[in-house]
C-alpha cells in the first residue's frame, strides 16, 4: 500500500502544480514510513517541506494555502499528534467555508499514519478515527486496500473540502492489485469487498485485513461471510451495508478502534434504525479493549481484535 | 498555474473619496437585486491608475476619516441594536481602536490580504464592505457578508482580499502564514496582513505560526494590536513580557512599536513595514498601542480597570487626533469634517434600515456551505 | 445550577486547601459565567488563579499539578476552546497514570461549559462530549440538574481520576433543589430522574431539561415517558436504562451533539446488544442536525432538538 | 496540608560510591522479593548528611564516572536487543549526550523534579533507577520500572522524584510548570528539571509552558539539550533562531549556553541556575550543546548527514573528556576507570539475565492502573 500511496501523490504533483506536500521529515529523510522517498529529490524543497515539530502550523498552514487556491497535503507522522492541531482540523479547516457562508474553500489533505499493534505504547498506538469522523464539514477517509489507497488519494487531493486521509501503518507492506492507467475512486462510497451470504461483516482499514483473514477461517467451515468495506468514514455510505444485510440478516462490525463510542456504534444503530425488520439477531461488535495501549506485546495483541475474536463474534450471530 | 486566485491590481479596494460617488450607485444596485461585490469591482476599475497609495491627496484623507466615523458609528448603533435583543452572541467593539485597521488598510496594496480575529468590525469596513452588509449580517440576515450565517465575529469578503474574522484565538496565525506561503508559493507579490491582540501572543498558535514565518521567510506582516487586555486581564498578569514587540526577538523578526491613536502613524508604519516584507526580506512585526474604550464584549461587568483609565485614553482619541491633524495642516476645513460626520449618519439609517428589512436566511441554508458539492 | 456549581467549588476549597482554580478570566473578573464570582476576594489569587489565553497551559499546567499533589480545578472558558489542549487532556491526563505502570495520578478536575443555542457560531456553540467520552482513562461527567450538578462536582475533585467536568450554559439559569447539607454524587451511576412506563428517554445535561417537558406534553395526551438521565459518559452506566427498557420496551435517546457517531448511537447499540428480546420498536436517536451551527438564530434553534422533535420521536416508537 | 508529597531530603538519591556499595544488596533484595525502592530508600538514608552536594569527593566522581559509562553500555546491548528483535516499539539512544542528564543529575537536590522526553534511558540511570529496572522496561517485563507498560519512552520512578520519559514533543513541558507551581503552591523548595530537544522549541506547548513559568515565577529550570537535530532536520531548517537560548530573551528569562560535552560545566552551571531559581528568582534557561551519535530511533536511514560530522563529535565524546579530565586533575588513576568499566559489563550482564529472565505482565495487567479505584 505503500507504493500505491507514494504514487497518488507523485502523479497528483506531476499533474497540478498547486499541489505540494509539507509535514515533519516528508523531505531529506524520505517520510518516516518512507512514504515520499525520492520526492525531494525529483520536486525539490519547495513542493516536498520539511516543517518545524509544530502540528499547528501544519494544519494551520495548509488550511491557509489551501483558502488562497493551493492544494496542500499536510502530512502528519502520525495520527496521534493530530490532537496537537485538533483546533484546526475541527474548527478551522471543517467549519472555514460555512462559517463565512461559502465564501472559503479549504482543498486540504490531511494524511495521518494511525493504529496500534506496534508496541509504541499509549500514546502513540491510537485509532480515533471516528472521533475526525464526528465532525461535519470535513471528509474522513481510511481505505483498506493499495487500490482504494491510490484511487481515494487522488479524489482526496482533488476534493475542494478538507480530506482527513487516514493510513494504517502495519497496512504499508500489504500487496494488493493496482491499475497502471489512471483511476479514482469516489469518497463516500462503501464497497462489498467479499461476497457472501451468511453473515454481513462491516469494517475498514486495518481490519479488512483481519475480517478476511477471519472469512477465509470460517469459509472452511462452510460460512461465508460477505464483507462491506466503508472506506470512508464521513460522508458514510449505509446503501451497500443495508443491502447486505438484508441478505444475510446478520452482522458483526469490526474496527480497530474502542469501543464504546466508536464507530461500530453508529454502523449498528444504523442497521436496526433502518433495516429493523431483517435482524434475525443482534448485531455483534468486535473492538479494542478500553485501555491506553501497553508497551508490552502481549499484552497490547490482547486489546487489539484478533482474528479470532471476528470469527467467535461471527459464529455467535449465526 | 491553473486555478490560483492571483488578484488583479485594478481589482483596488475603495480607497479614496470614491466611495461616496459610488455609494448611490451601490444602492441603487441593491434595490435592482444586482450582485453588488461585483457591480463595485467594476466601476473601480474605474478609478484605478488616476491614483497611487503612497501619496495622500485630500479625498484620500476624507475617505479615511470616513471610515473612522463610519466604523464607529457602526458599532455605537450596533451596541444599540444589541441592548435591544436585535443582535445575539458575542458583539465584540472595536470603538477608541479605528486607527489601527484603517491605518493599516490605507497602506496595503489590493493583492495585500487582510486577517484579523473576531473583532473585526473595522477592518470589515475599511476594506470596502458595505455597511449595510455588515449590519445585515450583525443582525443575521441573508444579505449579510457572510449570508448570516456567521455573525459579528466572522465577517470577511474574499473579493476584497479580507479573510476574516475569527473567532479562536490566535488559530487565524498560522492559517496567516498558510496564506503568505500560498502567495510565495504562487509567485504572487502580496503581503498578508495579519492582526491579533496582545493576549493572543501566549498561546502557542502565535509561536508555531511566527517561528514559521520566519523559518520560510513568508511575507507576512505580524501586527499585534496591543490594547493591554486580553480580556479582563491586563499584559503583565498572562504575558512573560509586557513589550509585546520583544516576543518578535525571539525569533530573529525586525520588529516595532507605533501609535495606534494616530492613523497617519499607523499608516506610515506599514508601508515601509510592506514595503520590507515585499523587497523579500521575510515577516515584519509591528506592535500597535492602542486601547478599547468599551467592554471586551457586550455584558462585560469590567471589574478589571475603572473608568478614569477610560477616560485618560479617551483623551488621545484616534477619530479627535485625526480630526485636529486634518484641520491643523489645513488639509480639511472643521465643516467638511461635519458633512462627513452628517453623511455617516445617513449611511448608518440606511444601512439599519437595509438590514432590519432583508430577509431572514432561507430554511435551507442550514444545509448549504458544509461541503463544496 | 449557577449558584450549586459554585458551591460545590467553594466548599472544596474550604474543605481542602489542595484544591484551587485556575483558567481565563477566573479571579478578577469573576468567570465569564459568573461562577467564581466572589472567590478572588474571598481566596486570593494563590488559589483563584487568572492564566493567560494558553489552554494547553492550562491543563498541562494543572496535570502537573496534580501530579505533584495538588488538586486544581483547570477551567475552558468553553468546551470548544478544549480543542486546544486537546492532546493534554486525552493523551497526557487520561494515560498518565496507565503509561507508568501505575506510579502517577492525575486528580485534576477540567471544567468547560458546552452547548449550543446562543448565536455563537460555528467554533463556540460545540456539544462534542462524546469525543472526549471516547478516551478510557477520562471520566466524563454532564449534570443536568443543580443537584447533580453540585454532588457531582464534588465527587470529580475528590476523584483520584481525572475528570472532564462539562457544563451546559444555558443550564445555569436552572433552579432546583439543594440540600444544606452535604453530599456527593457518585461518578458512573445513571438515574431515573421521572418514572414512567410506556417509553424510556435516554438523555442528559440541556436534553433533560427538553426531555422533561417533553414528557410534559406527552403526559397531557396520556403517554407516560420515564427518563434516565446518564449524567455521566465515562464509566457508562447501562443498568437504569436496561431496567427501564425491559419494563417500556421502547426508547428514544436525546442528545444535544451531532448525531453521527454521537453518545445516541453507543446507547441504542448497548440496548440492542444487552435487551434485544425485549426490543418492541426500533430505537430512536433525536440529536443536532449535521452541519456548523450557523449564527442566524432561526437557522441555529432548526439545527438543534427541540421538544417537538422529541415528541415526535416518543410517539413513532411508541 | 494532607498528602501533600513533601520530599524528604534523606530520601536522597543515589549519588556516589554508595551505589556499589548498595548493588550487592539491591540485587539480593530482587531475589528475594523485597519492594526493592522501599528497602534502597531505607539504605540511601543511612549515607545521608555525611555528603554535602556542591562539592565534589573522589567517590562522587567515580559514581558520576560510572554513571555515563553505564547508561553507554545499557544503551549499547540495548540496541543489540533492539536488532534480535527482544525490544519493540521505539528506542531512541542517549549516546553521545550522556553528559548533559549526568550533569544535570549530579547538581540537583533530592526535592529536584526531573521530566524529560522520551529519549530518558540516561535520566533514568542518573536518579538511580537499577539497570535491571530500565532493562526490565526495555524488554516489557513486569518487573520493569513502570511494569512493561511504558517501554523505552516512558520510564519514570515517583520515588525518586523522576517523572517520566515523554512520547508527546514538547508537551510535558506545561506539565513541568504545573509540577513547580505545585511546589510553589505547596511551599516546597524544590526546583522541577525539565529537560526536553531544541526541535521541541518551535512547537507551541514550549510556548505556553515557558510563558506561564515567567508569568507566575515557577521555579523551573528549563534545560534544552540542543544535539542539533529534531530527527533529520537541523535547527536552521526548523527555528526560526539557531541559538536557542536567543528564544528565552522573548520570555524575558536569564539564560546561558553550556558545554554538553563536559559533565563538570554542566553540573556547575546547573548549581548556578539552581540556586538562581531556588533564591525566588522564577524560571532559568538552559541551552545545553550536544551531539547523538546514532540515528534518531533505530532504523534512521541518517540521509540527513554525513558519518564525517559524527566523528568530529565523537573527538570530543564526553566519556572521553571525563576521563582524560579526572586523570590529568588527578582524582583518579586509569586503572580505577578501567576497574569501573568492568564493573559495567558485570552490571550489564546482571541486568540483561534480570530482564530476560523475568516473567510477562500478567494477562490481566491490562486492566489496572487505568483509573484510581
Ligand atoms: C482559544 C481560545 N481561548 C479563549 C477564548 C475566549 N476569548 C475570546 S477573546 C479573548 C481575549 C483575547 O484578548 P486579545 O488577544 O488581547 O484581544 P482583544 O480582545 O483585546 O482584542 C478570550 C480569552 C477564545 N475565543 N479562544
Ligand atoms: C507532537 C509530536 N510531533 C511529532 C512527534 C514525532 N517525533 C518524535 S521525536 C521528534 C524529534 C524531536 O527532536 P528534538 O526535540 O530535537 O529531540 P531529540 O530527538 O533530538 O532528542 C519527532 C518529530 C512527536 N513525538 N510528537
Ligand atoms: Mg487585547
Ligand atoms: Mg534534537
Amino acid at each position: 500500500m505503500r507504493e500505491a500511496i507514494s504514487q497518488a501523490i507523485w502523479e497528483e504533483m506531476e499533474r497540478d502544480e498547486r499541489v505540494f506536500i509539507m509535514g515533519e521529515e516528508v523531505g531529506v529523510w524520505g517520510g518516516t514510513y518512507a512514504v515520499t522517498k525520492g520526492f525531494y529529490d525529483h520536486f525539490g524543497s519547495k513542493r516536498v517541506r520539511d516543517t518545524p515539530i509544530a502540528e499547528a502550523a501544519i494544519v494551520g498552514g495548509g488550511i491557509g494555502a489551501a483558502m488562497v487556491g493551493m492544494r496542500p497535503i499536510a502530512e502528519l507522522m502520525t495520527i496521534n499528534f493530530a490532537f496537537v492541531a485538533m483546533d484546526h482540523i475541527v474548527n478551522q479547516a471543517a467549519k472555514m467555508r460555512y462559517m463565512f457562508g461559502g465564501q472559503m474553500s479549504v482543498p486540504l489533505v490531511i494524511r495521518a499514519v494511525g493504529g496500534g499493534g506496534r508496541q509504541l505504547g499509549a500514546t502513540h498506538s491510537q485509532t480515533p478515527d471516528v472521533i475526525f469522523a464526528h465532525f461535519p464539514g470535513l471528509k474522513v477517509v481510511a481505505p483498506g486496500t493499495p487500490y482504494d489507497a491510490k484511487g481515494l488519494l487522488k479524489s482526496a487531493i482533488r476534493s475542494d473540502d478538507p480530506v482527513m486521509f487516514i493510513e494504517h501503518s502495519t497496512l504499508y507492506q500489504t500487496r494488493g492489485e493496482v491499475p497502471e492507467d489512471e483511476y479514482t475512486v469516489p469518497i463516500g462510497k462503501s464497497k462489498i469487498q467479499r461476497p457472501g451470504k451468511d453473515v454481513t461483516i462491516v469494517t475498514y482499514s486495518k481490519m479488512l485485513d483481519i475480517s478476511t483473514k477471519a472469512a477465509d477461517q470460517l469459509a472452511k467451515e462452510g460460512i461465508e461471510a460477505e464483507i462491506v468495506d466503508l472506506r470512508s468514514l464521513r460522508p458514510l455510505d449505509m446503501d451497500p451495508v443495508l443491502e447486505s444485510f438484508r441478505k444475510t440478516n446478520r452482522a458483526v462490525i469490526v474496527e480497530e478502534g474502542w469501543r464504546s463510542y466508536g464507530v461500530g456504534s453508529e454502523i449498528s444503530s444504523r442497521i436496526y434504525e433502518e433495516a429493523f425488520d431483517y435482524v434475525d439477531a443482534p448485531i455483534k461488535r468486535v473492538a479494542q479493549t478500553e485501555v491506553p495501549l501497553p508497551y508490552n506485546q502481549a499484552l497490547e495483541q490482547s486489546a487489539l481484535p484478533q482474528v479470532e475474536d471476528v470469527v467467535k463474534a461471527v459464529k455467535e450471530v449465526l | 498555474m491553473p486555478g490560483v486566485v492571483v488578484y488583479d491590481k485594478r481589482m483596488l479596494v475603495p480607497h479614496s473619496g470614491r466611495r461616496m460617488v459610488i455609494s448611490a450607485l451601490r444602492w441603487a444596485s441593491i434595490g435592482a437585486g444586482v450582485r453588488v461585490d461585483l457591480l463595485l469591482n467594476r466601476i473601480m476599475q474605474l478609478f484605478i491608475a488616476t491614483e497611487g497609495n503612497s501619496e495622500m491627496k485630500k479625498n484620500d484623507h476624507l475617505d479615511l476619516y470616513h471610515q473612522m466615523v463610519l466604523i464607529r458609528r457602526v458599532e455605537e448603533r450596533a451596541a444599540e441594536l444589541y441592548q435591544q435583543g436585535k443582535i445575539g452572541g458575542f458583539l465584540h467593539l472595536y470603538i477608541g481602536q479605528e486607527a489601527v485597521s484603517t491605518g493599516l488598510v490605507a497602506a496595503r496594496q489590493p493583492q495585500d490580504r487582510m486577517i484579523t480575529a473576531y473583532r473585526d468590525h473595522g477592518v470589515a469596513i475599511n476594506v470596502g464592505i458595505p455597511a449595510e452588509q455588515v449590519m445585515a449580517e450583525l443582525l443575521g440576515k441573508a444579505t449579510g457578508i457572510s449570508k448570516g450565517k456567521g455573525g459579528s465575529m466572522h465577517m470577511a469578503d474574499v473579493e476584497k482580499n479580507f479573510w476574516g474574522g475569527h473567532a479562536i484565538v490566535g488559530a487565524h496565525l498560522p492559517i496567516a502564514a498558510g496564506m503568505a506561503l500560498g502567495d510565495q508559493y504562487a509567485g504572487n507579490d502580496g503581503v498578508t496582513i495579519c492582526m491579533f491582540g496582545d493576549g493572543a501572543t501566549n498561546i502557542g498558535f502565535f509561536h508555531e505560526g511566527v517561528n514559521l514565518s520566519k523559518v520560510w521567510d513568508l511575507p507576512v506582516l505580524w501586527v499585534c494590536e496591543n490594547n493591554q487586555y486580553g480580556m479582563g486581564t491586563t499584559i503583565d498578569r498572562a504575558s512573560a513580557v509586557s513589550e509585546i514587540r520583544q516576543k518578535a526577538e525571539g525569533y530573529g523578526i525586525p520588529n516595532e512599536r507605533v501609535d495606534g491613536m494616530n492613523v497617519m502613524e499607523v499608516r506610515e508604519a506599514t508601508l515601509k513595514a510592506l514595503e520590507f516584507i515585499r523587497s523579500g526580506k521575510g515577516p515584519y512585526f509591528m506592535e500597535i498601542m492602542t486601547y478599547r474604550y468599551r467592554g471586551h464584549s457586550m455584558g462585560d461587568p469590567e471589574r478589571y480597570r475603572d473608568s478614569g483609565e477610560v477616560k485618560k485614553w479617551q483623551e488621545s482619541d484616534p477619530i479627535g487626533i485625526y480630526r485636529a491633524y486634518l484641520t491643523k495642516e489645513k488639509i480639511a476645513k472643521e465643516k467638511e469634517l461635519d458633512a462627513i460626520d452628517e453623511s455617516v449618519e445617513g449611511e448608518i439609517q440606511t444601512a439599519v434600515q437595509f438590514a432590519e428589512s432583508s430577509p431572514e436566511p432561507a430554511p435551507e441554508e442550514l444545509f448549504t456551505n458544509v461541503y463544496a458539492e
